[in-house]
Parts: C-alpha cells; sequence; structure tokens
C-alpha cells in the first residue's frame, strides 16, 4: 500500500446518500434501494454478543451503527455493594477474554490508594501471569484473523497451543479462565515445581506455530488478497478517536504502556513494540503477530531473570475490614487489545465508592467501527471487527 | 509536570491539585470552565487522547462528580479533570465536539445516571439497557439487590453470609 | 390467525417503545405502484406453538430419538461468557463433534440451546425469538450457575436468575464457568434423556405457553414484537 | 434394452451413488478434521443427520416456491446423473445418455442453481438472497472456463456425447484428455474448484459473512432434501470431470477410486486457502482459467 493512499483515504460517497445535518447519511428505507440488515448478536462472525444495524446497497455498506448492552451486568454497580476483597472474584470476570488484566489493575488501584508497596517476587509473579494471559489471548485472536475468512485450520492449530497455556495457569492457580490469582499486596502462590521447564517445551511449540502460521496464512495470496489496503485506518484517526494498543502500532504511533509508563518490572526487560505504516488489516495481523512473538520472548526473559524465591505478599490488614483512604486514581496496563484502566474511588469507607473500567473496544468497537464500516463490503464486516479485536463486555461491562 | 501545573493554575481556577504518582495529577475546576480548560489541554498542551469521563456519585452533598481523564502520549502524563455539578438538575455542557467518542460516554452518562448533556448527538438513545422505566441505576439511592428480588424470580435456597460475622462464628464460635 | 395478530399490533401501538419501522405505512415504489406495509402482519406469524406428539409405534419414536440423540446441531450463540470454553470444545483438545455435536449458524436448522452463562435482559429477547425459530423437537442447556440461580450476578439488576422460568431447560450445567469436560459430561446426560425421550422441551413450552409469556413480558419491557414469532 | 427395463437400474446407481456421496462427506468432513490435529466425526454421521432432520416434527414454510426450491435444485441434480454414462462399456449403469447429453448435462448444472433461487429467494431472508446474487454471478463466471474445456474437447473428439468422449479415452492412460489436452484438464479443474464449492470459491455460504446463505431458512426436510442433493450432486460432478478428463471408467472399483481422487483435490486445495470476495472470485475466473480454457482450444485447433 502506499503511503499517501492512507493519507488521502476518503470513503467514496458518490453513490451513496446525502449527509444529513447530524452528520448521518439519510437514508430513505422507503425508496427501496437500501436493506438493512441486523447483523448479530445471533451471528457467528460477531466477536462476541454485540449487533450491527447495516444499511446496505447491494453488497455495499451505506450506514452502521453498533448494538451493545447485551452483556450489561451492572459490575460498577454490584461492586460498590462489594467490600474490597469481595471485589476480586466479580473484577475478573469482566472481560473473559483476559481475565488477569481487570485482576492486576484492580489490585494495583487498591495498592495505589492504601499505599502498600508490593514485593519484588510478586511483580515478577504478576508479569509472568499477564504475559501469558496475553499469549493464550494473542492464540486465539492471531489465527482468528483468518478464521473470519473462512482460513479455519489455524484457529484448529491455535487453540489447541491456547489450551496447553491454560494448562499451565490451572496448575498455577487453579483456575483454567478465570484465576482470581492476584490478591491485594501480591499474589497468591509461588511456581510450581518444573514449571519453568513446562512452560519452556510449550514456548517451543509455539515457536514452531508461528512459522507455520506465517507460511498458512500471512504468505497466503488469497489471505493478502482480502486483507491488504481494507479497513485503513488513517493516521489522524488515531488521537482523534483515542485508538490504542495494536491498532495504533500499525498506524505507526509507538504507543505501548508497558514502554511508555513502565509498571510492574517491565523497566528490567528489554524489548521494543514493533510499529508499521500500512494499517490495514493485514497490517494490525502483522502487528499482532509480532506481539505474540515479542510475548514469548518476554516470557523466556522473565523466567530467565526472575528471582528463585522470596516474598509474594505484602502485609495488608485484616480485608474484612479493610478501610481504604479517601482518594481517587487511575491505573493503566497495556492489555491485548491496548490501554485497559480502572478508574477507583474511594470515600474511606470498606466498601469501594465508585469503579470504572476503560476498554479500548469502547471507541474501537463504536466510533472506529462505525467509520469504518461504510464503505466497505458487507464480507469485510466479521474481519474488520476482529482486526480491531472488539470485545463486547468492556463496553458494557 | 510541575511547570505545566503552574501555567494551569496562572490560566484557569483550578484547585484541590493531587499528584498521586509523577506521570497522573488530579485537580478540580468549577463547572462554566471545565470545557475550555480541556479545549486548553488539548490544543496547546497537546493531552490529544482522550481516555475516560464518568460520573461519581456524591449522594450525601447532593453532587455529581464529573472526571475526565486526558493522557499526553509525547510526555506520558495523565490529567484527570474533575468537577462538580448538581445532583437536582444533573446537566452539562457536552465535549462531544472535541472527541467524537465522547458522545458515547455522555450517552452512557444519560442512561446510567440521568445527567444530561443537551446537544450531544444520540444522546438520548438507549445505549445498554433496553425499556428501563425505573430510576437511572448507577445512582446510590437505587438498589439493586430489592430491584432483583421484586423482578426475577431468586432461587429459594440462596443463603448470604456477611463475610466478617461468618468467618468470626466460625473462628471463634464461642465468642 | 388474523384475529390474532391485529390483537397483538393494537396492542403494541400505544407501547413507547413502538419501533417507528414497525409502523404501518403506505410506500410508493420506484415504479410508481403504492403498496401498504404492516411489518407486523408481513414479517411474522400470529399462530403460537402446537404441541407435536411423539409417533405412535414407540419403536420407531426411540430410533427417532437415537438419531436427534446422535445429531446435536448447536446454534452459534454465544450468550454470555461461557463461550470462550466453546472454541476448546470445538478443537482439538476436547473435540465434541466425536460425538456428533456441531455448530449450526442459524436457529432455524439447529436443534440446542446453549445459553452460555448470564442473560442480561435485553440479551433474553433476542433468545426467546430464536428459541421460538427453532424447530420442535429443540432443547436448552443453561451453562453456568448464573442460569440455575443467577450465580456470581445474583443481585444485578440486569440478569435474570432462573432460566427455567423464560425457557425450559433440559440440562443444567453447573460451575462457574463450567470446564470443556463437564460440557461434554452435559452433553453425554442431554444425549440419554433424549434417548430415553425426555426431550419433550418444545412441547411443554407449548402446553404452559402462556405462563412463559407472562414470565417473559414481566421483564422485557418494551415487547414490540409479536408474541408468537417463528 | 428398452427404456423401461433401465429404469430399475437407474434406481440403483442413484441409490449406490446417493450413499457413495454420503460416505465421501464422511469421509471428507473426518479428513479435514485430521489436518487440524482432531479426530473428527463418526463417518456414518451424514447418514444420522439426514435421519435428524427428516425427524423434524415441525417445518416452516413461505410459500409454494419455497417447497419447490430444494426439489427443483435436487431435480438438477438428479437430472445431470440422469443423463451421465457411469460406466463405460455398461449396458445397465449408462443411464440415459444419448447422442447430445453433454449439453443437457451443462444446462442441468444450473437449473439446480436457479430453482433454488426462486425457493430461497421466498424464504425472504437477506442472508439468502446476497448469497444468491452472489451464487449465480460466480457460477456464471465459473461455467465460462468450463464451457471453454467442453468446447475444445467436444472440438478433439467431433462430438458432444459423454459416452463417445469416454469411449475415445480408452486405451491407456495418455490417451486421457489430461495428457492430449492438459490446458483443457486445466481449466476444468480450476472450475471444478468452484462447481464444489470448495474454500477459495465458497463465498455463497461464508458462515461467517452471511450464515449460511441460501439455505439460510430452509428447515427441517427442505434441509435434509438440499443435503441429499448436496451428497449426491458432488459425488455426479465428480464423475463428470472423470468421464471428462480422466478416462471414465470401466467398472465400479475404479469409478470410486477415479471420482474419490477428483473430489478430493477440492478438499486439499480448500483447506489451506481462505475465501476471496465474489468480485474478486468473478475476477480470478475471467483471467486465469478463462485464458487456459481458451488455450485449450487453440491448441486442439493448431497443434
Amino acid at each position: 500500500m502506499a503511503k499517501n493512499k492512507i493519507i488521502n483515504w476518503k470513503p467514496d460517497r458518490s453513490k451513496f446518500p446525502d449527509i444529513g445535518q447530524d452528520g448521518k447519511p439519510v437514508v430513505d428505507l422507503a425508496s427501496q434501494k437500501y436493506v438493512k440488515i441486523w447483523h448479530g448478536p445471533n451471528h457467528p462472525g460477531v466477536t462476541g454478543n454485540m449487533s450491527l444495524e447495516l444499511t446496505v446497497n447491494g453488497d455495499e455498506i451505506v450506514d452502521a451503527k453498533t448494538h451493545v448492552g447485551y452483556l450489561h451486568r451492572g459490575f460498577e454497580k454490584l461492586m460498590e455493594r462489594r467490600k474490597y476483597i469481595q471485589c476480586f472474584p466479580i473484577v475478573c470476570r469482566m472481560c473473559v477474554a483476559e481475565t488477569d488484566f481487570p485482576e492486576y489493575i484492580y489490585a494495583a488501584a487498591v495498592e495505589d490508594l492504601a499505599n502498600i508497596e508490593v514485593p519484588e517476587m510478586a511483580q515478577w509473579l504478576r508479569t509472568l501471569v499477564l504475559e501469558m494471559s496475553r499469549l493464550q489471548t494473542l492464540l486465539r485472536v492471531v489465527p482468528g484473523q483468518g478464521g473470519t475468512i473462512g482460513l479455519g485450520l489455524g484457529v484448529q492449530w491455535g487453540v489447541y497451543l491456547r489450551d496447553l497455556i491454560l494448562d499451565l495457569f490451572e496448575e498455577l492457580t487453579g483456575g483454567r479462565i478465570y484465576h482470581m490469582y492476584i490478591i491485594p499486596g501480591g499474589v497468591r502462590g509461588l511456581l510450581p515445581d518444573g514449571f519453568k521447564n513446562r512452560m519452556e517445551e510449550i514456548l517451543k511449540k509455539v515457536d514452531d506455530y508461528v512459522i507455520r502460521l506465517t507460511s498458512l496464512m500471512y504468505d497466503n495470496a488469497v489471505y493478502k488478497k482480502r486483507t491488504i489496503g481494507i479497513g485503513v485506518i488513517p493516521t489522524d484517526w488515531v488521537d482523534k478517536y483515542g485508538i490504542v494498543g495494536p491498532n495504533a502500532r500499525a498506524a505507526g504511533f509507538k504507543r505501548d504502556i508497558r514502554k511508555d509508563n513502565p509498571y510492574l518490572i517491565y523497566g528490567q526487560l528489554d524489548y521494543e513494540p514493533f510499529t508499521t505504516t500500512e494499517s490495514d488489516i493485514f497490517a494490525r495481523a502483522v502487528v499482532r503477530l509480532e506481539d505474540l512473538k515479542t510475548t514469548v520472548d518476554l516470557i523466556r526473559q522473565i523466567i530467565a531473570k526472575m528471582p528463585l524465591n522470596g516474598d509474594i505478599k505484602a502485609k495488608t490488614p485484616n480485608v474484612l475490614h479493610w478501610k481504604i483512604p479517601k482518594g481517587e486514581t487511575y491505573v493503566k496496563s497495556e492489555s491485548s487489545r491496548g490501554e485497559f484502566g480502572f478508574y477507583l474511588v474511594s470515600d474511606g469507607s470498606e466498601y469501594p465508592r465508585r469503579i470504572n473500567l476503560r476498554g479500548p473496544s469502547y471507541t474501537h468497537a463504536i466510533t472506529v467501527l462505525e467509520k469504518l464500516l461504510i464503505n466497505a463490503n458487507i464480507s469485510d464486516v466479521s474481519a474488520l471487527m476482529v482486526s480491531l479485536q472488539t470485545c463486547p463486555p468492556e463496553i458494557e461491562r | 509536570m510541575k511547570e505545566l501545573l503552574q501555567r494551569l493554575e496562572y490560566r484557569f481556577d483550578v484547585s484541590d491539585i493531587v499528584q498521586k504518582r509523577e506521570n497522573q495529577t488530579f485537580l478540580t475546576i468549577d463547572k462554566k470552565h471545565t470545557i475550555s480548560l480541556i479545549t486548553h489541554l488539548r490544543d496547546i498542551e497537546n493531552f490529544s487522547h482522550f481516555v475516560l469521563l464518568t460520573a461519581v456519585d456524591w449522594i450525601e452533598d447532593n453532587l455529581f462528580q464529573l472526571t475526565y481523564i486526558l493522557h499526553n502520549p509525547e510526555v506520558n502524563i495523565d490529567i484527570a479533570i474533575r468537577t462538580m455539578i448538581s445532583r437536582d438538575n444533573p446537566e452539562m455542557d457536552s465535549a462531544h465536539h472535541l472527541w467524537e467518542q465522547v458522545a458515547t460516554y455522555q450517552r452512557e452518562l444519560k442512561e446510567m445516571f440521568g445527567i444530561n448533556f443537551p446537544g450531544s448527538p444520540g444522546v438520548n438513545d438507549s445505549f445498554i439497557l433496553e425499556g428501563w422505566d425505573d430510576i437511572p441505576p448507577y445512582r446510590r439511592d437505587f438498589d439493586t439487590k430489592k430491584y432483583t428480588e421484586e423482578t426475577y424470580f431468586p432461587r429459594p435456597g440462596r443463603q448470604t453470609n456477611d463475610p466478617a460475622e461468618y468467618m468470626k462464628n466460625k473462628l471463634y464460635p464461642n465468642g | 390467525m388474523s384475529e390474532i395478530n391485529n390483537k397483538n399490533t393494537s396492542g403494541i401501538e400505544k407501547d413507547k417503545f413502538f419501533a417507528p419501522e414497525n409502523e404501518k405505512r403506505t410506500v410508493t415504489a420506484p415504479d410508481g405502484q403504492i403498496i401498504e406495509i404492516d411489518p407486523l402482519n408481513d414479517y411474522f406469524c400470529g399462530d403460537a406453538p402446537r404441541v407435536h406428539k411423539p409417533h405412535k409405534n414407540k419403536l420407531f419414536e426411540s430410533f427417532l430419538n437415537w438419531a436427534r440423540a446422535e445429531s446435536i446441531w448447536v446454534l452459534g450463540f454465544g450468550t454470555g461468557c461461557g463461550s470462550i470454553e466453546l472454541y476448546p470444545l470445538l478443537t482439538p483438545r476436547f473435540d465434541a463433534y466425536r460425538f456428533g455435536i456441531q455448530m449450526a449458524p442459524t436457529p432455524r436448522q439447529s436443534s440446542l440451546m446453549i445459553i452460555s452463562g448470564y442473560l442480561s435482559v435485553k440479551t433474553l429477547k433476542r433468545v426467546v425469538r430464536s428459541y421460538e425459530q427453532m424447530q420442535n423437537p429443540k432443547f436448552v442447556m443453561g451453562l453456568g450457575s448464573c442460569t440455575i440461580n443467577g450465580g456470581m450476578y445474583w443481585d444485578s439488576y440486569n440478569t435474570i436468575n432462573r432460566l427455567d422460568y423464560y425457557l425450559p431447560v433440559d440440562t443444567y450445567i453447573a460451575g462457574c464457568m463450567p470446564r470443556p469436560e463437564a460440557l461434554l459430561a452435559g452433553f453425554n446426560h442431554l444425549k440419554k434423556a433424549i434417548k430415553e425421550g425426555k426431550g419433550e422441551g418444545a412441547n411443554k413450552y407449548a402446553e404452559n405457553f402462556e405462563w412463559y409469556k407472562a414470565n417473559q413480558k414481566k421483564i422485557i419491557k418494551d415487547w414490540n414484537m409479536p408474541d408468537y414469532n417463528w | 434394452m428398452g427404456v423401461f427395463t433401465k429404469i430399475p437400474y437407474v434406481l440403483l446407481g442413484l441409490f449406490i451413488l446417493i450413499n457413495y456421496g454420503l460416505l465421501v462427506t464422511g469421509i471428507f468432513r473426518r479428513i479435514s478434521a485430521r489436518i487440524g490435529k482432531r479426530i473428527g466425526m463418526p463417518v456414518y454421521q451424514p447418514w444420522i443427520n439426514l435421519v435428524k432432520l427428516y425427524a423434524k416434527r415441525s417445518s416452516v414454510y413461505h410459500g409454494i416456491m419455497f417447497y419447490l426450491g430444494p426439489v427443483f435444485r435436487l431435480g438438477g441434480g438428479v437430472g445431470i446423473f440422469l443423463f451421465m454414462p457411469l460406466i463405460f462399456g455398461s449396458e445397465y449403469f449408462s443411464n440415459f445418455s444419448f447422442a447430445g447429453d453433454l449439453i443437457l448435462i451443462m444446462y442441468f448444472m444450473f437449473f439446480g442453481m436457479l430453482g433454488m433461487a426462486l425457493g430461497a429467494g421466498e424464504g425472504g431472508h437477506p442472508y439468502s438472497a446476497i448469497g444468491i446474487s452472489r451464487g449465480l454471478a460466480q457460477f456464471t463466471a465459473i461455467e465460462l472456463p468450463l464451457t471453454f474445456a467442453i468446447i475444445a474437447i467436444a472440438i478433439q473428439y467431433q462430438t458432444l456425447s459423454l459416452t463417445e468422449i469416454v469411449a475415445a479415452q480408452q486405451g491407456g492412460i495418455t490417451h486421457w484428455v489430461l495428457f492430449t489436452n492438459p490446458f483443457a484438464t486445466a481449466a476444468g479443474m480450476l472450475s471444478f474448484l468452484g462447481a464444489m464449492g470448495a474454500s477459495p470459491f465458497n463465498v455463497v455460504r461464508a458462515p461467517q459473512e452471511i450464515p449460511i446463505g441460501p439455505p439460510v431458512e430452509f428447515n427441517s426436510g427442505f434441509l435434509a432434501v438440499l443435503r441429499t442433493n448436496a451428497a449426491l450432486l458432488h459425488i455426479v460432478e465428480a464423475i463428470l470431470w472423470m468421464n471428462l478428463f480422466f478416462g471414465g471408467a470401466t467398472n465400479w472399483i475404479e469409478l470410486f477410486i477415479k471420482s474419490f481422487c477428483v473430489y478430493f483435490f477440492a478438499l486439499f486445495v480448500g483447506t489451506v486457502f481462505p475465501r476471496f470476495r465474489v468480485d474478486q472470485s468473478i475476477r480470478w475466473y475471467l483471467k486465469v482459467p478463462l485464458i487456459l480454457g481458451i488455450l485449450a482450444i487453440l491448441y486442439i485447433k493448431f497443434i
């Protein structure tokens, strides 16, 4: 893709309806030129449980609107009626794809307000768990990009490897998906014996898988034809619409919170975020593949540099009567989708006053997706959604 | 960071500056000047990334606190702007002209807290809830447990314990 | 049939949530023809579900039940977080295809609906519609403790507590979230029930239609659709 | 042999082929599962699926054409079968093949699609309308190279009868069209991928985009008829390609082996490719396979 095409990219609206005063196209459904399609929530190509209201003219999308709320559980309300420690089982259920990130940022927010220093060993273990969590998500999402356009083989292989990672999680924490491993002040346990060797065995398989996936997907002519030049995010959208994470990195912005505002022990690890400038679906898939390689490398570094033993939990008061000092904080971390943060307000009582989750999909799945879908082909809808990595539970909580 | 805060204090009437970490600051400003402060931060100080907008219900003081968090990707600092609005007729100026996704946050706040943002596109459309006819659910005076027991059909036999009491009875059965 | 439709339409018109595209209107086609459109009559059917009795010959019916049990087509509708465990279920580690379990993309062609975890009110409306579009015999599987008694979200204002008040459930699988092994065990349990002739959820739904509808209408407040829409 | 004495043998052949088609479908699913490191469903699963679909107690219809759509589709499949010589030299299993049967078979290949289009259109689902427009457009593009290949063969052997084409290819492997006209074979095999709906060209039913295209509204018995037809049509198409390019079969064993190999060409290509968008696949068919088809005619005319 030539660079100037990205800069000058504008939707070609010549055969589309006029734009009304509110910036939305005026679609006259009664003219029988357009068809309204409800894409989802019962649709295999839609990520998670959300729906799109598409107005199509032939195969081309004229107007798109995202509808969310199918997964709303009212977490933020429920947590207001639970004590700080009672929130831990509930907080990891906020995003089912990566359950450790909400756990970590909630713990970090509580520690930030209560001024607790986390022991070094616990920080290493937290980093390890976060990176493993990122790895298992990427093993599902990277081949999933091929799955949206009919290449299911990579998904079969990838989810098999993801299961092996989940086995390790089970060994470490006792749970496959929901771990509740990170608690305020530290973590729940040390690594089991032989964990590092088993990890290394799986990482070797992942290395092998990356090579095979590259030849299956990234060198595949049909895959390239379907993804290159589709769904281009212009560079000026990144700040305008709050695009973060891999989607921003694919547009040439080196945005990675692990690097920009190092938390835990990311400052001691050696890596460089991968960026590219094409900013289409293929570029985002490449960025995710490079993220996968980086994550494997980071896990290797963590295992090599990690201290063998140490204190894993700081002293905390009795958690059942724990009163957090009054204050507010915003804590963020880099999930596989981008900036993932908690805004926590404490009023000095045993219960949190207000918790708000900032998920990257809040902008990706609504503002950006609605914009990208205009003028797109209806075949590319699910490929676009997966390439933005939309995750509805973090929109509606 | 310090210079920035000095510049802001010189230009705007900001108060309650809390610097939690070296890359994060919370400050308060009155309702009238909030949008101009945000515009200033975006255009002059390069806080180009909008992180979140949310509300906190201080029912004791009859106030809603709105929190705007902005991020400067060049020097990697966050700044959080608090503003207090009255709970009786909650209304705030819309900021959707600065970042388009703010409209989504305002739509959510309108639905979940009942805070109105006149002029924000689609602010009255339902966002998450469908057919909600009670008071906005995120307000403190909405009792979710009571609502659940009245609306859904709880399966009998669920026991709820206060964890503190429960552990006390279990550990020290004789008091 | 028309009587039922009229009743439905008149009941809805007062509803404040009634969608404008469902109103009766006249439309001018591009060739100048004027067409009257009543979407609720045109798109939906007013017939209530009927009870379909099993075949009289018991031996023949048990053969059909065997086929139904050995070929379960799951509707690909991830209603909650439990759907993340459907990935491992259909991939090499657990491979549910071995037991005749497949995914079907549309409700018309599927026979099993997995309610994968908590069910918010907004999703329940879609679930009811999807369930009614499935063809008899059809089965429902409740996944996770959220469908049994609300589970983790028992006090949430937006999730239901008991699934069996809204849909006839054949099998529950406990856990938060249930592991794929538990799902496979649940499938085996369901198969056994179907082979014994106990998978009559669709008939149960038709028999107690009024009760189920009353429960559904109690919580789905903007009921801007006919009572029964296949 | 009279027409009426032939009917039992034709029905027997139909029965064998439907079951063989279901078996091949089962093996197809099983092998593609093995490529994905799975064990896969039992080989007899397609039969159970059919029994289950026929055993559904209720079904939904949307009017007369909705009923007739699957029947037309099945008619297309059976029509190809009726005029296709299965076993070369066998009086019993050459069906109703006659001098111009190739033209009729080409017609029947499109006939099923059109019938399906009418039926699915009455279903009223937007996805089926999108699927139909994609399917018809793509099939038109697929038929062009195939027609060129068939014209090349017809010029080569100066006949439009499949039996005579097979007869001309007898007498050793080098007499097959595969070797006498490789361009025609290449063009034909590429259009075979599209005719089978294998992966780069399965945009018609694409589950992630328009689940699942034209048959989206068909349920219970209607779907069972479509499934039966799919099993028959795919294997009959494999036999047609076998007759055209690979020398036909002189006994059942040869038929099974050859049609199996032709059938699985589509599988192995399909597993490792994602699907084209419909405009891309039409464009592709109008490039490489069409040029190959023209080359096939030139090759036979001038060499």
